[in-house]
């Protein structure tokens, strides 16, 4: 019933290319984004920063910057992990090397530096195609971890081999480090996340998204109509990366204040990001929050329902978390093979024609 | 045959002008195969250049040299009036060449719009940092770039499905979209490949419409390649006609149409 | 001969036993991607719910006794047999065609003709669900794995073979080392290429697996059952995978990591070619052999050692750019 | 779902206010994923040794326990949201039974003021309980476990293992590489020679390790390994037949299931711990009256007497312990985490009292101080018996070498204490 496009006109291209062109939808993301920036901050603790937004709003960092080099670009990477590791230790070594700058820039400064290492592995994309270069990309994943664990330089020398994060603060609220107060690390996440989604949404309707869609759709003929392959895809690569790198060093230095590069970036990290990208939906920037959100939230959902709620062993919830979680991407894909995105977007233009389908 | 050498006035009465491309003694090999053996002729300012000829007789191939995708092994283009380096394909694009596929390259994933949009890519110069900010200098080129490509979209009659995606069309409203992505370039020569295969009768009259329309209306140069030979008589000023990589025949439709080596050609007479 | 020489040659004849048990695993990978264009993600763990699904049937165990047990207030554990190894593995084979029967009835009829990346996926969604029904079923913990085929004779041997190593030693004057695991697998591997050979040139369904592989359509047209052909592949992956479990839970005792086991495969696939099984034989030897002989020289002296895991997906990269369709893939041809 | 996660959430956070009738014990485990084979006796241990204190004691000083179990898998980030879903429950200590959750939570817990044992594994400086006021890891640490493994090394070879050469085997991790600068220190001082073996994760692969091996030939190899690669390192030192009684791995790398797919090959094994093994001690018999029989046990109740599930009890047993001298200290018995974290600190574990406690010599007699969270470090070692499928205490409880170790502790302690701006707390 409310929700309409008739008589929602757009007299200008500008009005016409924004992101919600329908009236109903700009209205939701707004109230989003009120209750996200002004509303959230007031009444969120610890268990919901720390075990489900932080971690939902970082991977949906990550999701973003591989969704645009997936999604968008076509080239399928799993070199996540890597360069999240990436990520993390250019802001280690930043926050320990310049303590007094602020974080806002070492975090920016850690996807600028992730996004280099981005484009140097990105080179191989322009001979190596498809799930070969999928592959291939697992040589960064492996090669960075093993350089990051052996290289004493990289954890500035500790004889535990792992990073932490010291406690630095934004105009004077401390926010990474054990004391930092939910509110603001929350905050601090959000507005990166934000920023990307943004920037990832500014990209991808112009000219460089269409660079990269007319790649990942048919190389060749973007190429007759004057793409630059290796410009197209190593800039996707770059900017993926920067996404990648941002979602690392916020992981490490606001949701976790530890890691060790093993573990934490290990090649199932570069897995379920891209899981979270194919399950959302490849080429939308709401699918990677939707991807984020199905397996940040579903676990923790599931064992709450399980252990906390029904009273059974941990053990038999654990397997049946996995059971339920294969099942339901198994099942997401049958009714939708694009993603959860695409299964809004369907239920979206039910809901236009609703109550009237014909 | 046809004085061109300083441009000449078609029968419809349109001005033709001077050479804008210029094939010189073109020979193409694959491996020991000879796709295209010395073939030259030119395309003028404003004309509609056509090449036809039976199934493999090279057009295809020439229309790839022409469009810089194949280094031809001898021979050399001839672009406004300098030889053409051999040039990477996308390069080829920035000088002003433009092509359709005969089988249709569209972007599947993306909507008419932006399929049509990305015909000016290689007009639209802002960085990544200005795109990501979006307001200010990329806002304002894509809405200069959309003016012209919505320019194209309502001289081509696709308005309506601008949104859709390109995936959900019919194979004839595809070729226009083709046509639209090409024509927005603005390119200095069209190249159409078999731009009416596969289309029924209706389907032919329309793309002829829209090709005589487009020279019409924007002036484009146009070389395109078709084996349907009835077509290509009414639409085009002069034919090039191909046959096992040779060039058999070159003028207007009506002496192109009275050439015996043409009219074996398509009777199909054996070759020694 | 200098040590270092020799030294080299007994790392290079282990890298190719290595590899055997690399391309084992790949096998898998590729006779279902050449059938159906799949990239199976799940393979890893089929190899470790064949090898736990076949440990549970010659042990007795009750399948999902954990679940019961927690649900019903029971005690069950085990049936108190024990099955011979050949009865347990002709089960354990009857339990993957029903695993490949309900893939393809649940999972992939329902996703004909969808784009290689979806697909891809679902095998996503399919590795997780046979990662929480195995432990669901078996349990989580280490289980020992003991095959012999024939009574208490025939087991899988394991440890160095002496005769290798005393012909060696008069020959070079240093004995290799060759474990006698690795000769055997050798063996099966090779046994199983042939059957595998054979069974696609010499019967009617191998026959109709290699027209699909061919040409799907066309296959069709013929009258061939893309269905059943798919049960088939699915089947035959299913099998490789126990064969693959088996022989590296040999080693390890059945246990989670061997469902990793599918991250060696991976540079071999990329080496070979997705599509060519002697591209996943040699592809295996060629980064066993290579990841091991770099280690000797290069990473455990200079680099500080386990360079291994990278140094293979570097070896196919480095290869993959100088042959982007891998050693035996199909040519990429493009066209417009 | 959103719902519910709410009102969960708000629960959560409402109950941490007033003191709760029981003592909450939360047990961090990993029943699931590549460790699940390590996690699940210790957590059945853990776990059966605090139903037996309900069932036979009625709690502890009278107060019920209640253990609230949350699988990690192993995994950080789940073990970050077990803490988060449990801190709010006045939790009396963390086990995180994982070196990288333990990392994690050092800070956390410290601010939380909620105390932490690591027992055997996390962060080796821990032991300065001037700089980690919260965090314990008595009665051993690793670098207790790599001069353990000298000090017997050195106990066989009558006192001289000078020229003697050790291969450390390890996972090419953190944890892996922990023992690498205590073992090189007393390299120099020992005058042994020290090869270095970093095995990939996840470790089923080394064939390359134990080919160098094979070659170099080392008098010892020690092996710090973790899941897969202490099976596939067990096996292959039978491959090459290596000699089992000269290959020691840490606490780790010694318990059934990682010598048992080796079968009789692997008999002869050594690992160094800091607990003892076996059933023989009178408490089982009390946890199998109590707990098995009554159908209580945690787990299937077929791990009892396995090392890790003794692991488990002894450290729930240090738990309890803690928690009694806590309760005296402050003369009650509705403890808080901060009362909890002063029991441990003032924990003084004796011959009598393990005795009294039906476990007699079951781990080593230790004090716990203000500056020494560690405990004494005295490391015995183990050896297994494929025949009857035993491990055997073979060489009793010796304290390590406190003088290489605290010069490392005192280092690594004093740069996080720089790090992080911690002022030393300890008269």
């Amino acid at each position: 019933m409310f929700y309409r496009e008739a008589g929602d006109f757009h007299t200008t291209y500008t009005s016409d290319s924004q992101t919600f062109p329908i009236k109903f939808d700009r209205y939701r993301y707004y109230v989003i984004l009120v209750i996200a920036f002004l509303v959230v901050p007031f009444i969120i603790n610890d268990y919901w920063a720390n075990a489900i937004l932080l971690p939902f709003l970082i991977y949906a960092i990550a999701a973003i910057g591989l969704n645009i080099l997936t999604g968008y670009c076509g080239q399928v990477s799993l070199g996540t992990g890597g360069f999240m590791a990436v990520g993390a230790y250019a802001c280690y070594k930043l926050m320990t090397a310049f303590p007094d700058v602020s974080m806002f820039i070492h975090v920016i400064l850690a996807g600028a530096i992730t996004a280099v290492v981005g484009v140097l592995f990105g080179l191989p994309s322009l001979r190596i195609k498809g799930f070969y270069l999928a592959v291939a990309t697992l040589a960064a994943q492996f090669f960075l971890l093993w350089l990051f664990n052996k290289v004493p330089w990289f954890y500035n020398y500790s004889a535990s081999g792992q990073i932490n994060a010291p406690e630095r603060e934004v105009f004077g609220i401390l926010i990474t480090g054990a004391s930092a107060p939910a509110w603001a690390t929350y905050l601090f996440c959000l507005i990166f996340c934000f920023a990307s989604a943004i920037v990832a949404r500014n990209l991808t309707r112009g000219t460089v998204g269409r660079k990269w869609m007319a790649i990942r759709d048919m190389d060749i003929a973007a190429e007759i109509i004057g793409v630059n392959p290796l410009r197209a895809k190593l800039s996707a690569f770059a900017v993926s990366s920067f996404f990648v790198g941002i979602s690392g060093a916020l992981f490490f230095s606001i949701y976790l204040g530890a890691v060790e590069v093993g573990e934490a970036f290990s090649i199932q990290k570069s897995f379920l990001v891209l899981f979270m990208v194919i399950v959302g939906g490849l080429g939308s920037i709401f699918g990677s929050f939707a991807g984020a959100a199905f397996l940040v939230l579903l676990p923790v959902a599931l064992k709450v329902l399980g252990v906390d709620m029904l009273g059974w062993p941990t053990d038999i919830v654990a397997h049946f978390q996995l059971v339920i979680v294969g099942a339901l991407i198994i099942f997401f894909l049958i009714v939708e093979p694009h993603g959860l995105a695409q299964l809004w977007r369907l239920a979206k233009e039910k809901l236009r024609l609703w109550p009237f389908p014909h | 045959m046809l004085d061109t050498s300083e441009g000449y006035t078609t029968a419809d009465g349109r001005k033709i002008g001077g050479v804008v491309m210029e094939m010189k003694n073109i020979t193409l090999r694959f491996g020991g195969v000879k796709a295209i053996t010395d073939i030259s002729f030119d395309i003028r300012e404003g004309e509609i250049r056509a090449i036809i000829g039976p199934n493999g007789a090279g057009k295809s191939s020439m229309l790839n040299v022409m469009s810089g995708f194949y280094v031809p092994q001898e021979g050399e283009v001839w672009f406004h009036g300098k030889p053409r380096p051999p040039l990477k394909p996308y390069e080829v694009a920035r000088q002003g060449i433009a092509r359709t596929f005969q089988n249709i390259a569209l972007f599947e994933g993306m909507s008419v719009l932006d399929n049509v949009m990305t015909g000016r890519l290689t007009q639209m110069k802002t960085g990544l940092l200005a795109q990501s900010i979006w307001k200010g200098r990329a806002e304002k080129e894509e809405t200069e770039n959309r003016e012209i490509a919505e320019k194209v979209i309502d001289f081509l009659e696709i308005q309506a499905i601008r949104k859709t995606p390109v995936s959900r069309l019919p194979y004839g409203l595809k070729k226009r979209v083709e046509l639209a992505r090409a024509l927005a370039a603005e390119p200095k020569l069209l190249l159409l490949d078999e731009p009416m295969a596969g289309m029924n009768v209706e389907e032919k009259e329309d793309m002829s419409r829209f090709i005589l329309d487009v020279n019409d209306e924007f002036g484009t140069t146009i070389a395109l390649i078709e084996h349907d030979m009835g077509v290509v008589m009414d639409l085009s000023d002069r034919v090039v006609v191909m046959d096992y990589g040779k060039k058999i025949g070159d003028g207007t439709p009506d002496e192109v149409r009275n050439n015996q080596e043409v009219i074996d050609a398509y009777l199909g007479v054996e070759h020694d | 001969m200098s040590d270092q020489f020799v030294f080299a040659m007994e790392v290079t004849l282990n890298g190719l036993m290595a590899g055997v048990l690399y391309a084992l695993v790949a096998l898998g990978f590729v006779l279902i991607y050449k059938a159906s264009g799949i990239f199976n993600f799940a393979q890893g763990v089929m190899a470790l719910f064949a090898a736990m699904t076949l440990v549970g049937i010659m042990n007795g165990q009750v399948p999902f006794s954990h679940l019961i047990n927690a649900t019903f207030g029971t005690d069950l554990h085990d049936f108190g047999w024990h099955l011979p190894a050949l009865l347990a593995i002709l089960l354990t084979v009857g339990v993957m065609v029903l695993l490949a029967w309900g893939v393809q009835r649940f999972v992939f009829s329902h996703l004909v003709g969808q784009e290689p990346i979806i697909l891809f996926m679902a095998t996503i969604g399919l590795a997780y669900f046979l990662e929480g029904l195995a432990d669901l079923m078996w349990g989580s913990e280490i289980k020992t794995l003991n095959v012999c085929l024939f009574g208490e004779s025939g087991c899988l041997p394991q440890g160095i073979n002496e005769t290798i190593d005393a012909v060696t030693y008069e020959w070079f004057g240093y004995g290799f080392f060759i474990d006698n695991l690795d000769i055997t697998a050798t063996i099966v591997a090779a046994v199983l290429v042939a059957a595998l050979i054979a069974f696609s040139q010499y019967t009617k369904q191998g026959r109709a697996l290699r027209a699909v592989a061919d040409d799907h359509q066309a296959a069709l047209s013929v009258g061939i059952s893309l269905n059943f052909i798919w049960i088939l592949v699915w089947s035959l992956a299913g099998f490789v995978a126990l064969v693959a479990g088996i022989m590296w839970g040999a080693k390890s005792g059945v246990q989670f990591s061997l469902s990793l086991i599918a991250l060696k495969a991976l540079p071999v696939l990329m080496l070979g070619g997705f599509t060519s099984i002697p591209g996943a034989i040699v592809g295996g030897l060629i980064i066993g052999v290579g990841e091991k002989l770099f280690e000797f020289a290069i990473g455990a002296p200079f680099l500080g050692g386990a360079t291994e895991n990278w140094f293979a997906y570097v070896l196919a990269l480095v290869f993959l750019v100088f042959r982007p369709q891998g050693l035996f893939g199909e040519k990429i041809i493009e066209r417009v | 779902m959103k719902l519910k996660l709410t009102s969960l959430a708000l629960g959560a956070a409402l109950a941490a206010g007033p003191a709760l009738a029981d003592l909450t014990f939360p047990d961090l485990s990993y029943r699931t994923g590549p460790y699940a084979a390590g996690g699940i006796p210790f957590s059945d241990g853990y776990n059966d040794y605090f139903t037996l204190l309900n069932e036979r004691d009625g709690g502890i000083g009278g107060v019920k326990v209640k253990v609230t179990e949350c699988e990690t898998g192993y995994n950080t980030e789940k073990g970050v949201e077990c803490y988060e879903a449990t801190k709010g429950d006045s939790p009396m200590v963390y086990q995180p039974l994982s070196t990288g959750i333990t990392y994690q939570l050092i800070p956390k817990a410290t601010a939380d003021g909620i105390p932490m044992h690591t027992m055997g594994y996390g962060r080796t400086s821990a032991k300065n309980g001037d700089v980690f006021s919260n965090v314990f890891n008595y009665p051993a640490n690793y670098w207790d476990g790599a001069s353990g493994v000298v000090n017997y090394l050195l106990e066989i070879n009558d006192g001289n293992i000078n020229g003697k050469k050790l291969a450390l085997l390890y996972h090419n991790s953190a944890y892996g590489k922990e023992p690498i600068r205590t073992l090189e220190e007393l390299s120099k001082k020992h005058g042994f020679e020290l090869v270095l073996l970093p095995v990939d994760h996840p470790g089923q692969e080394q064939k390359s390790q134990w080919l160098q091996i094979r070659r170099e030939k080392p008098d010892y190899v020690t092996m710090w390994g973790w899941g897969v690669m202490n099976q596939v390192a067990i096996q292959e030192a039978a491959n090459i037949r290596y000699p089992m009684e000269n290959f020691i791995g840490i606490w780790w790398s010694g318990a059934e299931h990682d010598v048992l797919p080796a079968g009789a090959a692997a008999d002869g094994y050594k690992a160094v711990t800091f607990h003892n093994v076996g059933r023989d001690f009178p408490v089982f018999d009390d946890i199998q009256t109590y707990v098995i029989d009554a159908g209580k046990a945690a787990g299937a109740g077929d791990q009892v007497g396995n090392v890790l599930y003794n692991r488990g009890m002894y450290a729930a047993m240090l738990a309890a312990e803690a928690a009694k001298t806590a309760q005296e200290i402050h003369g009650t018995q509705d403890i808080t985490p901060e009362m909890m974290r002063d029991g441990m600190e003032a924990l003084e574990i004796t011959e009598e009292k393990m005795a009294a406690l039906g476990m007699p010599n079951f781990g080593p007699s230790f004090k716990v101080t203000c500056g020494n969270h560690g405990g004494d470090g005295m490391v015995g070692v183990n050896q297994w018996d494929a025949e009857t499928q035993t491990w055997s205490l073979i060489s009793d409880f010796k304290p390590t070498d406190s003088e290489v170790i605290g010069a490392l502790i005192a280092e690594d302690s004093a740069a996080f204490a720089a790090e992080n701006n911690i002022e030393s707390r300890c008269k």
